[in-house]
């Protein structure tokens, strides 16, 4: 399945967009979405490891399954306040 | 009540918000741009956010804060886009019978705020640098070009 | 800053007294007239001070809470006379370059101020009662006619 | 000596004035104040034992000296803020 990720911060900053294409198995977990970035965009991929994911708009960890057309967002650690 | 806004936060606006004949106490707490940080000078800033993710983690927050203390009413305002030196860049307001309520509600929500809202600050350095800044994230270079 | 008033508390000019470039947080409590103690109902307060002696002992809170913690401005205000329901009767106002400088000398201050600084509050209730607030003091009767 | 003692909040109420003098013994301390006021003015005696009091505009206790010419206040417990 195709999943769009948006960028935020250094992470827009970084791959120079604010949104990213991926390929990804039906199925796949946010744990391999982290990889699959890291791999796909190298300059991602230590952002990547240590980035926060969101699915919609709600945190999800590795093990989370990504929905179909899911909303899906690159959170890299947050310094608002 | 929860907002993000591109323009100056109106404090009073904030304080009439939460003002009430059952509250005893109101705490508000700004968070303004301070020129220095670790002696290097700030000469302005820059804050984005992940719009419907940051107003539903507000949300959540108030409604923590809600189910936490006895408080009578909440107000967070976080301003995103350019910011000069001394604005205030956040504004939690919180009024309860007690003060300790008020100041213990306060003081939880932008702690939290500043854990789980997906809105990010560029310090954009006086000699010209700019960074996004990312708390416990090495970064491949200290200092990076402006992007915008 | 210290100031007693016998007029509304000018937030705005409270949070402007405190707000420098070198601060990265602010917090401002008020203190405000509550509607309901107890269950019973309040119709408005008055509070009068040993102007003097309340004058000084806020100088020397101001003065001890930048001993304790690194802030940048102190400002505490304490309105005396006749307040209606809402009114704030105190604003004490921190500003210091982070935020838990800022929440806990703020606290302090109005935690300390209630303890030493002479100013007292009566409660006129809504029954037409009226009776001055003394912590921890036995009085002879509960309700005493308003003296003014 | 002639001392007066400003009075506040309930004890300006229950004294019906603000201010009351004193007959002292030179060289008479914070105790003997609390005690000859409640002496003089029997419907203060119950929160004279309870107030403090005030030479000039700074606490003192039982144990200190009234210098001549003081300023002397009865600070009922407070309840600003």
């Amino acid at each position: 399945m195709k999943v769009r990720v948006k960028l935020f911060a250094v992470a827009r900053q970084l791959a120079g967009r604010d949104e990213l294409e991926l390929s990804l198995p039906a199925g796949a977990t946010i744990g391999e979405l982290r990889h699959a970035l890291g791999e796909q965009s190298p300059e991602l991929a230590s952002l990547a490891q240590h980035a926060m994911f969101a699915v919609g708009t709600e945190y999800a960890d590795d093990r989370t399954t990504i929905p179909e057309n899911a909303d899906l967002a690159c959170i890299p650690p947050v310094s608002g306040g | 009540m929860v907002e993000l806004t591109q323009t100056t936060i109106d404090t009073a606006e904030v304080l009439r918000c939460v003002s009430s004949p059952a509250a005893g106490a109101v705490v508000l707490f700004l968070g303004t741009a301070r020129e220095f940080t670790a002696g290097r000078r700030t000469a302005s800033l820059d804050y984005e956010c992940y719009p419907a993710m940051a107003e539903k983690k507000l949300a959540e927050l108030e409604a923590e804060a809600r189910r936490r203390w006895p408080i009578v009413a909440c107000a967070i305002v976080h301003r995103v886009g350019h910011l000069d030196l001394g604005e205030a860049s956040v504004a939690v307001a919180v009024s309860a019978p007690h003060r300790h309520t008020a100041f213990e509600a306060g003081r939880w929500l932008i702690d939290t705020l500043k854990e789980v809202v997906p809105i990010w600050k560029k310090e954009n350095w006086a000699d010209g640098a700019s960074k996004w800044v990312h708390p416990g994230l090495t970064q491949p270079n200290d200092e990076c070009a402006n992007d915008e």
